[in-house]
């Protein structure tokens, strides 16, 4: 739980990833949050549930070094990257982003940045299970 | 010997999401692609990134180390 | 703890305003949020504690307006705006915005809209107490 | 009766966050803001909005209703 940068199957708790966000700084004024869920419609299709796949080990440090590129690009002083894989259902946490900072437009551009960035630059795969069978994912929605 | 990964849509459509190919000295990557491209065809044609050792590899040149890990990866859908 | 926007003199908790947001709808897939918190130095000045005043029912309904402009303008499926008043000390929260949308551009901007706009257009006033003493917050940081 | 209500940095230089002024009939909210103000220049050198019944006012000469709650307020700094 104290990572700043995860991969992990079980879901996790806003409060406690900014909590220890927070501890980092008292001169954070600003958080920025993006929480990816699992819709039940995609482009017209019923989705019953989400499947992802990674590349572990190149995902994680894909994803350390999009903290650490946000941190020095935006100068916040704190950030973190949660993102779930094995199966989610409709509803469910994927992904989580946050990003601290003294002011509140580097924290806002900053979350986005890291979203956008981590969607093109990490090695994770999704499959949505339908009543009409399963898809993997392969454009960026 | 080189350690070939694929995963979610490219593991699929190749049934297996690990390979080993033989090592050769002086390989270059682009000598790993075409083999498995042309053994594999429907799973290379979703193939996007390649990386080596987890380093995303655009010059298909690079010549492979032995005991390599190279991914074959299609393009990501993570978020 | 239902109502959408509220002014409070207690603490919030993000995953029980995010579970309320999702609650409205499976087909939200991003959720962007806001935090603002008291930080520790203002411009040089440490600053102890904020203090908030607010003209109470006109900030409600003008925090109520700007919810529903945000919902229209963007898209929105829902969101939710939570200010604190009275006294908080250094590293406490301040106020809490979150936007849930289909995608997750229209939940980024859309956050970001409703911080500028909320601290433009909602009577609360902020008082920065320091060791040198107490100074009314006049400029937008 | 007009209930007129201060908030903040106005309420603290006017010492009081509410008072009572006398309605006369087709009254203008400029008549109040000047009487007002002339009584305390300090809190009002501060005031950018006003506001009638919780609503925005931006034309001065809008004539006040009887028990009309009147704000004047320094800009704001929420968030």
């Amino acid at each position: 739980m104290n990572d700043h940068v995860r991969i992990q199957l079980e879901d996790f708790s806003q409060d406690e990833e900014i909590s220890a966000l927070k501890s980092t700084s008292k001169s954070m004024g600003g958080i920025g949050t993006f929480l990816g869920c699992a819709r039940d419609f995609s482009e017209g299709r019923e989705v019953s549930q989400l499947s992802f796949d990674a590349y572990g080990s190149m995902a994680l440090s894909e994803m350390n070094k999009l903290r650490r590129e946000a941190i020095a690009k935006f100068g916040l002083l704190d950030a973190r990257i949660v993102h779930r894989i094995g199966t989610v259902k409709s509803g469910d946490n994927i992904v989580f982003i946050a990003a601290g900072a003294e002011h509140r437009l580097a924290a806002l551009e900053a979350c986005r940045w890291m979203i956008d960035e981590l969607k093109q630059r990490v090695p994770i795969w999704k499959k949505e299970i339908t009543p009409q069978g399963d898809l993997w994912v392969t454009q960026h929605p | 010997m080189i350690n070939v990964l694929f995963f979610g849509p490219v593991a699929e459509r190749i049934g297996k999401s690990a390979l080993s190919a033989d090592y050769r000295p002086n390989m270059r990557i682009h000598d790993l692609n075409d083999e498995l491209a042309a053994q594999y065809p429907q799973a290379f044609e979703l193939v996007c990134f390649t990386a080596i050792n987890g380093e995303h590899i655009r010059d298909m040149s690079t010549i492979l180390p032995d005991n390599s890990e190279v991914a074959y990866m299609a393009k990501f859908s993570g978020g």
